[in-house]
């Protein structure tokens, strides 16, 4: 199976964990991953806010290069790169005068025949698949953090349930990880605000490790470079602005990507999966731990 | 030979002065067939009216064309006219002179020729016009409501004290719907069961209503005057003739623990068991599903108490069929349930329940006897927060409208607690406040005002437990769209209104429309608010849309004077303009081929099957054939029809062809 | 010479376009006289052959006309009216009569305006097409002048 | 066509059906014509070839056939189609007709609209690409090309209506032309009379037509009378996506409707 790919950025930068255990696990699925030839930046850094037509010419001139190339759907792991790339193809396509200009703007022709797919998306379709190549299953408590661009906006969901999505969930539990319920799924983790006020980064993403922890999860699952940033990147942050008792607790919690967990439960080492890039250092053991920590006031599925 | 006359009216200045009238007329006189041709300054005057009535005696006119104002206005009265003086009513027709002609344009000769053109039309048409009677149709004079809410007992009343006999048909063993379940109502905070109650009572005793309650409907066949209904009566396991309602059988059942329904859960029931003490009839049914007995073949302690020997383990269902010639569709609302709200709870926190339940909880005749409890732990709720609109005019939960009844109950539900936990915090979030009515907005005012209710101007994106609490997160969008969080002890969301779950089905049997909310259809959103587009079916109440009591009893009186007004009569007549199957002398017998497209064409299921049988009583073919009494005369089955064997009476098709032909 | 004066039949149903034909007239807004309405109880009793009919008898523009959809006096006649009028209009197209000469359209009750706009606007339309000359006209029917003004 | 005959001799011979309708040689080797077989023997001369295309489901409403008693029907996709536009028309009762369906050489036996039903639901759907591609190509021209197309073609019809009695969904006992109060379709076969009659034959079998093609098939002129029906049906297919002759629900495209159904052209 071949299907189209886009890394974006992050992916070639601070978040190449990413890129590497996306590719680890689509070694094992057998998936031959085209990136698109010569693509571009998606402009989710600043031309959205600055300039619509910009915005929207950016990622069109990647769309159309892909369906120069034959591309049927693209996997963008990147839910930035995934928000203004399928922003983009929904507006274009129900706006025929706007498709002109930018179709012009690009001088590519763009009829919109490549679809985007976020990683959820398309490790979802071979779900069934998965536990048949899962030789050590990932018996850890878990919290699914699905941030904002999964489920919003509606039109663009990659997600079913958008305040209570379970697309996540499914991947890890197909892997062996038992997934938590919690209250902090799709609340923000202040990446918005992540170069102009990092203080309210801090002060939203400790209540989201904060949850996780008290509710008994050993990882924290994500599948999006900024939120994975926030939580694992500025955990020191995170510890500051955290209640003084209450420090210790989250200081320990690792912050996986969901490929990351995939490959780990397909027998993929630590380092083929770029783990050892973490700030927060990822130590599970393999088994799981004998008493799961009790969850606060949830009851059981 | 037909003998047509004309008649062409100035209406004074407004024909006369742009078209020539005098002209229009001498032409009119030169058509074939035209026997008779005058004009005159008013035509409807009664001196006009006689011109007409004397042409049509002395010339011994066949048909009569009248060119003055539209049709939409004076038809009618030139009709009158025309039966007056003994021609038909339906060989008179209209030629618009004034508002598609002297009215639109220019004095000239143009003009006065669109006039001459108009009357050739017409006269090509009257031609070939023939002789109608109106449509008589006998009526059954019983109506059928369906539904024991405040909506059906009150048609229900209304009907049977109008003088005419009723069946009420109720699917629980009680009538009271979700007014029996309501603890006050707004905006007077009377108490809904001291209200309802009475009304119950006045139904069961009503000599013209018979009562089916643990029933429902079957099947409904026929047409306005005409329907012949079905009726389940389940097994309720009790012989009601016999059991005086004592309750020894609930005392002694071996089941307790069954969520009771009309407490929406909070309470528990027995398997043998009356909704509530109130209920109408007051005789228990057994839940076959809990019951120990049809579980496991053992116990029958209810039949072993039971001093009237009135338990029947054996009984059946009962079908019963009865003739009506209208039918009141009253069958009520559902309330989405807390699980269909992931981010408020799952549906597995026990301090987030619905607005009904909240009703229980505060009804004196509730679970907790009137006293705020929380379904956790029993505790008094210090802090309480209610979520109006949830669910209601949010797409993304797939419900556009407004449930139009939460603004207000969720007031009262604040106002409620105020007054029964004095210390207690009550919040509400909403995201406008929708008080349109008598005293309504006074009402919400006064938890406001008086009650200190704090209304939060913001929506609610998530709910938590965290340390015994529930931790309600929302925003305030008054104060700078801060975020605001609320430590609750029980939170009630307002939650949306929606159709019956079983309401397409029911659709479905009585051939009514429904909306895309599954919401049933009146027949006209402005000036048919109660009927449907079935004749003889009314509607009433919130199966229609979410509506409040007010609303729904002043529906439900409506939908019940439209049935008195049509049982006033013995017989409903009826303008003949409606679609007949063209029947042939034998061998041919119709020109029908019987394939029956116009059947699912036909919005008002006018279209039946007609078997025409040889002497010997053998099937020679099956034809359409249109009820007349249903057919409302729109002829989509006539253009849809392609060997043109359905034709309509008024607009037929020889009849529109010559109108066109004239041209 | 005389401007060419088109030929226009309407087929419109009687609770919607003709009666807002009828506001039309009431509101006295004044429009093109080329027009004759044909009044019919729905759209949905609208024969597709009476259109074709009407060119037959020489009509240069035909209007059809009724309720705007969900106003359909008969609940659904106008539903159903445009579903054959989609299909009609394709085969009209296919075999090349010029499309531009039907107008189909919603004028509600209260459209009085509406209504005169869309005569005026046809007959102008029309007027520029000029004669529909190469549709075939029914034989013995349409070579009838119209009565002529004594 | 041995496994054709057997199965029409065990059929008849079990007297699972009285007549078995399919093809038997006609007055050159190219040619086949209808053949009713009602024993065993007559199941001899059915034969199948290529050019055996006129759709055999225009019998089955004869009364002359009917009268013979219980029918089976050889036939193709299209056959197959007729006979589930005829169950949703109310033409015949299920079980009433046997179809055998015939591809590739095999035979294969449905006694149910059913199993019709799923027959065709394994088979391609919609015009083959051949078909798409000559509506298209007759589309791309001009107007006014169209109707010099049109106009002419028309104009050699003669109204012998063998278009209409090769149709099997052309069943209508006393057609529309017969009928003269009015007279919608004149009698004469003049340009307007010419127009009318084929437009008014395809717009009767919008939304029903199964495409089989015996009507050109029929038409002693050559006329492409098909294509009419075609590209209505192609309409229905995309505006409504209704298809005919695939089920025997009756979802008609002229009769029923959806409240959003989209057109461009209404004002």
């Amino acid at each position: 199976m071949r299907i189209g790919f886009f890394p974006g950025c992050s992916l070639e930068g601070s978040s190449r964990e990413y890129l590497e255990s996306i590719r680890e696990v689509a070694a094992v699925l057998g998936i031959e991953l085209a990136e698109i030839p010569d693509w571009n930046c998606c402009g989710a850094t600043a031309a959205h806010t600055l300039n619509h037509r910009l915005a929207l010419a950016l990622p069109a001139r990647t769309l159309a290069l892909a369906e120069q190339a034959g591309l049927d759907e693209v996997v963008v792991p990147c839910s930035a790169c995934y928000n203004r790339l399928a922003g983009t193809r929904h507006e274009l396509l129900h706006d025929e005068a706007l498709r002109q200009q930018i179709t012009d703007i690009i001088e590519m022709n763009w009829h919109g025949a490549t679809r985007v797919l976020n990683v959820l998306e398309w490790l979802n379709r071979v779900v069934g698949e998965l536990p048949g190549h899962v030789s050590a299953p990932f018996g850890h408590r878990v919290a699914c953090y699905y941030g904002c661009y999964l489920t919003r906006p509606k039109a663009l969901a990659a997600c079913r349930r958008i305040e209570d999505p379970t697309e996540m969930d499914d991947l890890v539990r197909a892997v062996g990880a038992e997934p938590i319920r919690w209250a902090y799924k799709v609340e923000c983790c202040g990446a918005g605000l992540s170069v102009s006020r990092t203080e309210s980064v801090a002060r939203l993403s400790e209540r989201i490790v904060s949850d996780a922890v008290e509710r008994g999860a050993e990882a924290i699952v994500v599948a999006c470079p900024m939120c994975h940033t926030n939580l694992d990147l500025r955990r020191d942050a995170i510890l500051a602005a955290a209640p003084p008792g209450g420090r210790s607790r989250i200081a320990g919690i690792p912050v996986l990507y969901v490929t990351q967990v995939v490959g780990l439960a397909m027998g993929v080492s630590l380092r083929p999966l770029g783990l050892h890039r973490h700030h927060v250092p990822v130590r599970l053991s393999a088994a799981p731990p004998s008493v799961a920590p009790a969850a606060a006031g949830e009851g059981e599925e | 030979m037909p003998r047509i006359g004309v008649f062409i009216c100035h209406c004074g200045e407004n024909i006369g002065a742009t078209v020539d009238c005098e002209v229009v007329a001498q032409a009119a006189g030169r058509l074939p067939g035209v026997a008779h041709a005058v004009d005159y300054k008013y035509m409807c005057s009664d001196p006009g009216q006689s011109l007409i009535k004397e042409a049509i005696r002395e010339k011994r006119l066949t048909g009569v064309v009248v060119g003055a104002c539209s049709p939409r206005m004076h038809e009618p009265t030139f009709r009158r006219a025309c039966a007056e003086a003994g021609l038909n009513p339906f060989l008179c027709e209209m030629a618009n002179l004034r508002e598609h002609c002297s009215w639109v344009h220019e004095k000239g000769e143009v003009t006065t020729q669109k006039a001459i053109d108009l009357v050739r039309m017409l006269v090509e048409k009257v031609k070939r016009n023939r002789p109608l009677t109106p449509i008589r149709v006998p009526i059954t004079k019983r109506a059928l409501v369906l539904g024991g809410g405040i909506a059906g007992i009150q048609a229900a009343l209304d009907i049977a004290n109008a003088g005419h006999k009723v069946v009420l048909v109720e699917r629980d063993p009680s009538i009271g719907g979700h007014m029996a379940q309501l603890s006050e109502t707004f905006p007077t905070l009377d108490c809904s069961q001291c209200i309802l109650t009475p009304r119950m009572v006045e139904v069961a005793q009503h000599p013209d209503i018979t009562l089916y309650t643990y029933s429902e409907l079957e099947s409904l066949d026929g047409f306005i005057g005409n329907f012949r209904a079905t009726i389940r009566k389940k097994a309720r396991s009790v012989d009601e003739s016999l059991c005086t309602g004592c309750g020894a059988c609930i005392q002694k059942c071996a089941q307790k623990k069954i969520p009771s329904e009309f407490n929406a859960g909070l309470g528990r029931r027995t398997a043998i068991y009356v909704p509530f003490p109130q209920a109408v009839p007051n005789k228990p049914v057994i839940d076959r599903a809990r019951c120990t007995y049809y579980k496991s073949g053992r116990c029958k302690l209810c039949e072993k108490v039971c001093p009237t020997k009135a338990i029947r383990f054996d009984q059946e269902d009962e079908l019963v069929t009865i003739d009506v010639g209208a039918v009141v569709v009253a069958t009520g609302y559902d309330v989405k349930a807390t699980s269909f709200f992931p981010e408020y709870g799952y549906g597995e926190y026990k301090d987030v329940i619905t607005g009904l339940q909240f009703e229980r909880l505060a009804s004196a005749s509730g679970p907790t006897l009137g006293e705020i409890r929380r379904p956790s732990d029993n505790e008094v709720p210090k802090k309480i927060v209610f979520i109006a609109c949830a669910g209601s005019r949010d797409p993304a939960k797939g419900i556009h409208y407004c449930s139009k009844i939460c603004c207000m109950y969720t007031a009262k539900h604040a106002m409620l607690y105020s007054h029964k936990v004095h210390d207690g915090e009550a919040y509400v979030f909403y995201m406008d406040i929708r008080a349109g009515g008598k005293m309504y907005e006074e009402f919400v005012r006064r938890a406001v005002e008086e009650d200190h209710v704090r209304y939060v101007r913001g929506r609610v994106s998530r709910i938590y437990p965290k340390n015994g609490k529930l931790i309600v997160k929302g925003v305030d969008t008054l104060l700078n769209s801060r975020p605001v969080e609320v430590e609750a002890d029980l939170v009630v969301l307002a939650t949306a209104m929606t159709a019956q779950p079983d309401a397409e089905d029911l659709a479905q049997k009585l051939k009514v429309s429904y909306d895309g909310d599954k919401f049933l259809n009146e027949a006209h959103p402005k000036l048919r608010p109660v009927e449907m587009n079935t004749a003889g079916i009314f509607v009433a109440g919130a199966c229609q849309a979410p509506k409040d009591i007010p609303e729904t009893v002043a529906q439900a009186s409506g939908a019940a004077s439209k049935v008195a007004g049509m049982f006033s009569r013995d017989e409903l007549s009826r303008e003949p303009v409606v679609a007949v199957v063209n029947r042939q002398p034998p061998p041919v017998w119709s020109t029908c081929v019987g394939c029956f497209l116009c059947e699912t064409a036909c919005a008002y299921q006018a279209i039946e099957r007609e078997e025409i049988r040889g002497r010997d009583g053998g099937l020679i073919r099956t034809i359409a054939k249109v009820n007349e009494s249903v057919c409302q005369g729109c002829g989509t089955c006539v253009a849809l029809c392609r060997s043109k064997s359905i034709d309509l009476q008024g607009y037929t098709n020889e009849q529109v062809y010559a109108e066109l032909l004239a041209l | 010479m005389a401007e060419f004066e088109p030929k226009i039949i309407a087929f419109v149903c009687n609770w919607c376009t003709y009666a807002g034909a009828d506001l039309t007239g009431t509101s006295r807004i004044h429009y093109a006289p080329n027009v004759r309405v044909v009044r019919l109880p729905c759209t949905g009793r609208i024969d597709f052959m009476l259109i074709l009919q009407a060119f037959g008898q020489g009509a240069d523009g035909v209007i059809v006309s009724g309720c705007h959809p969900g106003d359909c006096h008969y609940t659904a006649g106008n539903f159903h009216a445009r579903r054959r009028w989609m299909l009609f209009r394709r085969l009209l197209d296919f075999v090349g009569i010029d499309v531009r000469r039907v107008t189909f359209s919603w004028v509600s009750a209260a459209e009085g305006a509406k209504w005169a706009e869309l005569v005026n606007s046809v007959v102008a339309d029309v007027r520029t097409l000029g004669p529909y000359e190469e549709f075939p006209q029914r034989l013995g029917g349409p070579g009838q002048k119209p009565l002529e003004v004594a | 066509m041995e496994l054709l005959r057997d199965k029409a001799k065990s059929l008849l011979t079990g007297g699972a059906v009285q007549v078995v309708i399919g093809y038997a040689a006609g007055s050159a080797t190219d040619r086949f014509r209808p053949h009713f077989a009602r024993s065993a023997d007559d199941a001899d001369r059915l034969i199948f070839g290529e050019g055996c295309r006129q759709n055999l489901a225009v019998y089955l409403l004869k009364p002359e056939v009917r009268a013979m008693g219980k029918a089976a029907v050889v036939g193709g996709p299209t056959t197959l189609r007729t006979l589930l536009q005829y169950a949703v028309e109310n033409q015949i009762a299920d079980g009433l007709v046997v179809a055998l369906a015939l591809e590739d050489g095999r035979v294969e036996e449905l006694t149910s609209f059913a199993a019709v039903e799923e027959y065709l639901a394994q088979r391609p759907h919609g015009l083959s690409d051949g078909d798409r591609a000559e509506l298209e190509q007759h589309a791309a021209r001009s107007q006014k090309d169209r109707w010099a197309y049109w106009s002419a073609e028309l104009a050699r019809c003669i109204r012998c209506y063998a278009c209409r009695a090769a149709c099997p969904l052309c069943y209508c006992e006393q057609c529309i032309t017969e009928n003269n109060q009015p007279q919608w379709v004149p009698v004469a076969s003049d340009a307007f009379g010419n127009l009318e009659w084929n437009v008014v034959r395809a717009m009767h079998l919008a939304g029903r037509c199964v495409n089989c093609g015996s009507c050109a098939a029929a038409c002693p002129e050559n006329i492409r009378i098909d294509l009419l029906n075609q590209v209505l049906a192609q309409e229905a297919m995309t505006q409504f996506g209704a298809e005919a002759g695939y089920s025997v629900r009756k979802e008609y495209a002229l009769s029923v409707f959806k409240p959003d159904d989209k057109e461009t052209f209404i004002r």
